[in-house]
């Protein structure tokens, strides 16, 4: 299993290859659309993270020590910058990602997507997945 | 590519590059390319007399008004003075006592819903709006309904985004005393029927606000021919400063309601035990106002008056009629508000995409549109839609920009299916 | 004609030249004579920086900001939300969700009266402020007062222009639900023992809101430590644009208020049947905010800071010495507020002659200061007076300046006599 | 007896030697000091026009088909201003004062004294003289 250093570096390095803006963002709607889509049934209020124009559901598994994500969006670049969210941070150990440093977004120049201002609730999402992080972190030396 | 047509482009009824030279902005480059400011309904940009005249003021002229014995004081005073005179002619109210300077229409709606509450408000009285008002022509009211325990009524919009005059009618109760409906929709475009809304308020014993954001700039206004009893704007909608606005009010109203905000400029004598208030206009004019912003809002006034509202109403037309053309020709494209009566505001959605996703390749190309749901949130709800992308006209849009809006659009819809 | 101590001169902390330089209205002459400008307490002028950075910001960065996706939505709401952060670390708040932004102090005084009283505010309850308060933080409490049935209690001022805490405390009661009090008088100069004050209020259970219009570029302020929990100040005093204010509150407190203004930005989401409000400080920022003022703020706080409050206030201490000395010569001078504790603010009267005639005087001379009641008018009553001179420091004067002030002020009376 | 025109030329004349704004201030500042002052006793509320720095009182008496005005004020410039005032209108007849054009003040340069934001209450005093003007026009119709 590669580190979130190793996975940020291969995203990185997939981009290096793109120079324009509209290669960056085919690249991230496919992302999108390759995305498995959250079922109806999970699309419930406490699961979504409301940014003013998309909006984001997010679950979080825990197994074995490890975290898994799902996410979802109904804008699809959304989408596909969550799934590039996830792709990095999903299965790594609770406190891989509550100390986790996501600097892929901006090397890729796509850091104006998690402005705090940004109405798409990506900010949201990643406080999230590392609020999970800390939960689980802090339940695993409980136990 | 489509180029524009060339009849429409000439019939444009003044040199738009002449005017888009006077504003600095439209040279600037947005990610590489040249910018496409269509997002106008939102806030329209500032020509160079704007700027100056504000810079001016700073440079040469600056300091606090009103009961300064010093020449600075003076001059400020009457530059700021000098804006109010402007407004009352611009929309012919009987004094320049009925123009009162605002920080915008939401400021200027809620003076009136805080004051007119605390007058007139009593428990089960009603307040009549539209389902197509503003967030900021909606809050107040509720605000001021819950404090007074009043009934906020909604007359609900059509399906090509108008209101029914009848609906409104059987609306009126004689419990109404306020009506507040907006004049254009800045979400959908439709002009009201204003003049017979106000009518039918009259008859039916209620006051009525009219919220003008969208219409300032766009029609005439005449508020003695069109009777309505208060009327809300602000400048940065207007090619003025942020901070700026006006709401107008009949005099012997604005004479009945308490002040609002409490503070310097608004007394006419402070005691602990007893206090004045100071006549109108200054009564609801508390504190040390936006000064240069109100002093730059006239050179915006000017910049209108020399165009020439029918002019920039023809060109709005053209623009819409043009707009409405092009991007009718895109593939599972549908438009909010399709009144006849309409504004230079296009709202849209294609396919199943979503706004949010269009806005942002739009970005790319250097086209600002809007995206969301405007402040119009139960517009949005009543379509059962997340939001619309809105395209939204100024003095300076070109039948091109609008080419590149439509091929923009073409060459999202292609990335995004 | 006397000339300035060369001494006191040479100890100023920083090169007021340099200072100058940076203030282009400076330059220019009223009355053909130099401007000098005296009446800061009235309102500061603006430094290149601040009128550079809206005249850019204007020109090539402008829009509506917040919810926009476009790239100059977001360039504005990234600048708008950086002048937030500077003011959260300028007064140490803990975050920037207790940073608003008003149109200026008294705006935010009565935000604060509107919505505390509507929460908090019952019959019998009391509101305690002091007899040397603005008129902006005495009205708003009369209004909410008579609005709710709450009392106005009022702690008089001594002879010096300053209050006594004993007297304070004896007029805290247990129904005194809040203290409003101003850090520095307008008026008067006098530094009230602000900390004390919030202590005592503290103690006796009350909140306090501390307006500090006249202190937040005079004096180092750590909310932290201070503990008040408001504080309000205006953007216009400290070098920035008209227009712009902040108010601080406790995150706690504001979030039990409810809101004020109704409108755009401040709602989560609206429904006709039910509105949800926005998280702080969205909350309380309703409508398009004065985003170019608010941009234009930043730079008058980095103005501020650059020069460094220690040297502000060293500065200021230097003028306020040497204008005693010089003016105290003047025969039949008698000055209001002589407090140990004293800001640059120099009130005085000479004789019998009335403020305004000295007034008109200075004005011929190029000299501007403010004349008249400086919006307290019961500091003028408790004097039993129609009014004082008032002169008021900058950063930007010096002491010829006063120089010029004292041989203004000998043959205004001589004229006058 | 002069005109009201003939009165205000002639006060364009004493200030055309002025060339100074010290001399013209020096001018008006003795027409304060020389002008009779109203009594305590009618310096009421009635009388009082209130500017929000200098205070001005006005009195108008009706003989013979002529107003005759005095006027009082706390500041001493602001009373110089309003003894000019007094000594173009006072005299003349009711319909004489209330078409009366005061272009003097603008002559001699102090037309900023006749601001309407000027607090010293000057303008206010003026419509209050043509005020009383018409009021007598009215009653002398009537009688
Ligand atoms: C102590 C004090 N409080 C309040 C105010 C009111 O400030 P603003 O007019 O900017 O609202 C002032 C300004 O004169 C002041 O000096
Ligand atoms: C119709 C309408 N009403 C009210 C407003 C609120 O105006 P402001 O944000 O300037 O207070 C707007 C602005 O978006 C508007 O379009």
């Amino acid at each position: 299993m590669k580190t979130i250093d190793e996975i940020q570096n291969e995203i990185i390095g997939d981009f290096e290859m793109y120079s324009d803006w509209a290669d960056k963002y085919e690249y991230i709607i496919d992302m999108g659309k390759e995305l498995k889509p959250i079922s109806g049934a999970l699309k419930i209020e406490d699961n979504i993270i409301k940014g003013c124009q998309s909006r984001v559901w997010l679950i979080a598994d825990y197994e074995n020590g490890k975290l898994n994500f799902q996410a979802d969006s109904d804008a699809i670049i959304t989408k596909g910058l969550v799934g590039m969210l996830t792709k990095v941070l999903s299965g790594h150990s609770p406190k891989e990602i509550a100390e986790s440093n996501l600097f892929f977004m901006e090397k890729i120049g796509l850091q104006e997507h998690l402005s705090p201002t940004r109405a798409n609730g990506l900010l949201a999402m990643i406080k999230q997945m590392k609020t999970y992080g800390l939960a689980y972190m802090t339940k695993e030396k409980m136990i | 590519m489509n180029s524009a047509n060339n009849d429409i482009i000439q019939s444009i009824p003044f040199d738009v590059d002449k005017i888009r030279a006077q504003f600095p902005i439209l040279n600037i480059q947005v990610n590489n390319k040249p910018l496409v400011y269509l997002d106008n309904g939102a806030s329209t940009q500032k020509p160079n007399s704007v700027i100056e005249t504000t810079n001016f003021y700073y440079s040469n002229q600056y300091s606090n008004i009103h009961r300064g014995v010093h020449k600075l004081s003076q001059i400020g005073t009457d530059l700021y003075e000098k804006t109010r005179l402007n407004f009352q002619h611009f929309i012919n109210a009987t004094t320049p006592s009925e123009i009162i300077f605002t920080k915008g229409t939401t400021h200027g709606i809620n003076t009136i819903a805080y004051t007119y509450g605390r007058k007139y408000l009593q428990k089960g009285d009603e307040i009549l709006i539209s389902g197509m008002e503003h967030h900021s022509n909606i809050v107040p009211w509720q605000i001021v309904c819950e404090i007074y325990g009043a009934i906020l009524k909604v007359v609900p919009i059509e399906q090509n985004g108008t209101i029914s005059l009848e609906k409104f009618k059987t609306l009126l109760s004689p419990k109404t005393k306020l009506v507040a409906m907006t004049y254009i929709s800045n979400s959908l475009g439709t002009i009201n029927p204003i003049k017979e809304i106000i009518d039918l308020s009259h008859q039916n014993g209620s006051h009525i606000l009219v919220d003008a954001a969208q219409a300032i700039h766009h029609l005439p206004i005449d508020v003695q021919e069109l009777d309505c009893d208060f009327l809300v704007f602000s400048g940065h909608k207007m090619y003025g400063p942020t901070g700026t606005g006006i709401l107008y009010g009949k005099e012997a109203l604005l004479d009945a309601l308490p002040p609002f905000e409490g503070g310097g400029d608004m007394i006419k004598e402070v005691r602990f035990d007893k206090t004045t208030f100071n006549d109108l206009p200054f009564k609801f004019e508390a504190g040390t106002p936006n000064i240069a912003g109100i002093i730059g809002l006239n050179a915006a006034l000017d910049f209108i008056k020399e165009i020439g509202l029918p002019q920039i109403m023809a060109h709005d037309k053209q623009l819409l009629d043009y707009c409405h053309q092009q991007l009718g020709e895109i593939d599972g494209i549908r438009f909010f508000g399709t009144s006849q009566e309409k504004a230079g505001v296009v709202s849209f959605l294609i396919n199943e995409i979503h706004p949010y996703d269009i806005g942002v390749i739009l970005d790319n190309l250097g086209i600002a549109i809007r995206t969301g749901h405007h402040c119009t949130q139960p517009v949005m709800d009543f379509y059962n839609i997340p939001g619309t992308c809105r395209a939204s006209f100024g003095i300076y849009n070109t039948m091109e920009e609008i080419d590149v809006l439509t091929n923009g659009l073409k060459r999202a819809v292609k990335m995004l299916s």
